[in-house]
């Protein structure tokens, strides 16, 4: 199953990845995608540390949910607009 | 209604008379009361002083997100319309960062509809702020104080 | 600080780069948040359609206490500056009646001074206003609801 | 000793008369004045029944208040501005 990964700011920055295409096993859940990605290299690991938002589809959300084929999933840390 | 990203400068009358021009569409003659908020960049922080900040934003969520928000704030407040304008990019010191405004036939519905519009916007909306002064550049922390008053909006949500 | 009388009508871009200027003035860079309120008539009261407002006040006093509730809201909530203008005379369906402005560091500040001018403006301010149609007229009635806003901040006040 | 006397809105209409020049003996409170003024004619007990507020030189005050020489006061109904 296809996925893409996006990050913004601090996660961005820390992980150097912007933009990821993702391969995952069918009924893969947003938690077991930053255990794969924290699994990658250190960078990922600090990216994805702390309180990390996640949005599914551009819609926050839960790391409990399951993906579907082709979901934008995006990490970012807790919003500083305004 | 209107909800807009974008790097250019806003003017306070176009904006103003945008947001009464769709009032007046919804229910002509029935706006009594128009409030706006505009958040101007500040030239120092608890660390001193700085040059400006730099706004990254997510391309295509934070239009939605902000579009849901104001429409949130209209249902809620029963307002005649509501707008928001957020900018991105590099913004220097005293340039304005955002623009809320609320219509409404009396002036409570009007405050509350631009207060929870802030409050929201510091919460959910994906923007986020890197404070800049000559090479050195810091993300700006999350507040506590503004997530305390975005949750308190969604506790008293019937 | 501006706190002003007068039959002409105002627009939103000069009040508000005035009020900027005279808060720049005041604390350099320091202002992150200006909140605005403009009234406007609208057409149609309890009874019925309507087709204007005409506005009474005493010359002199009306002056002295918009200029006095400006200086306290500046006191009260730490703004950077505030500002008040009030139409009199003749004026129209949707025709702006009053406008405030408030520039503070944060935002809630900004908010709460806004609020508070409007609240006691509605209380303490010698302004009436006589509503017309045709040949009708009728003197607005005091809200019990304005009365007890304004109450509230003079409880709280310490 | 000389006071003047202002009225505005309803006050005004009802009373029908916008300004007075007063004599008032030494001492008076703004309650007699305005027992005095409603002893002139019916136009003026109309005029100052019910919430009528009082104002003394610019001042929102109260009727216990003891004149002076050429203060101005005024009556009108609760204000209904903004």
């Amino acid at each position: 199953m296809q996925i893409m990964i996006k990050t913004f700011a601090q996660t961005r920055e820390l992980s150097q990845v912007p933009v990821l295409a993702l391969s995952m096993p069918q009924g893969s859940t947003i938690a077991e995608v930053k255990t794969h990605l924290r699994s990658l290299n250190e960078k990922w690991s600090l990216a994805l540390e702390g309180s990390i938002l996640t949005a599914r589809n551009h819609q926050l959300c839960d790391e409990k949910e399951t993906l579907q084929e082709n979901d934008e999933i995006a990490f970012f840390p807790p919003v500083t607009g305004g | 209604m209107f909800a807009e990203i974008q790097e250019a400068n806003f003017n306070q009358d176009s904006l103003y008379h945008r947001l009464l021009a769709n009032a007046n569409n919804v229910s002509k003659g029935n706006s009594g009361a128009i409030v706006t908020f505009t958040g101007l960049v500040r030239d120092s922080n608890a660390s001193g002083t700085i040059e400006g900040i730099e706004l990254e934003h997510y391309p295509g969520m934070t239009e939605d997100a902000l579009k849901k928000l104001v429409e949130q704030a209209i249902a809620r407040f029963s307002l005649n319309s509501a707008g928001a304008v957020h900018r991105v990019g590099k913004l220097y010191n005293q340039d304005p960062i955002v623009w809320v405004g609320c219509s409404a036939p009396h002036r409570q519905a009007a405050f509350d509809g631009a207060v929870f519009l802030m409050d929201m916007l510091k919460h959910s909306v994906p923007l986020w702020k890197k404070e800049f002064c000559g090479d050195k550049s810091d993300w700006v922390e999350a507040k506590a104080s503004d997530d305390k008053a975005a949750l308190q909006w969604m506790k008293e949500q019937v």
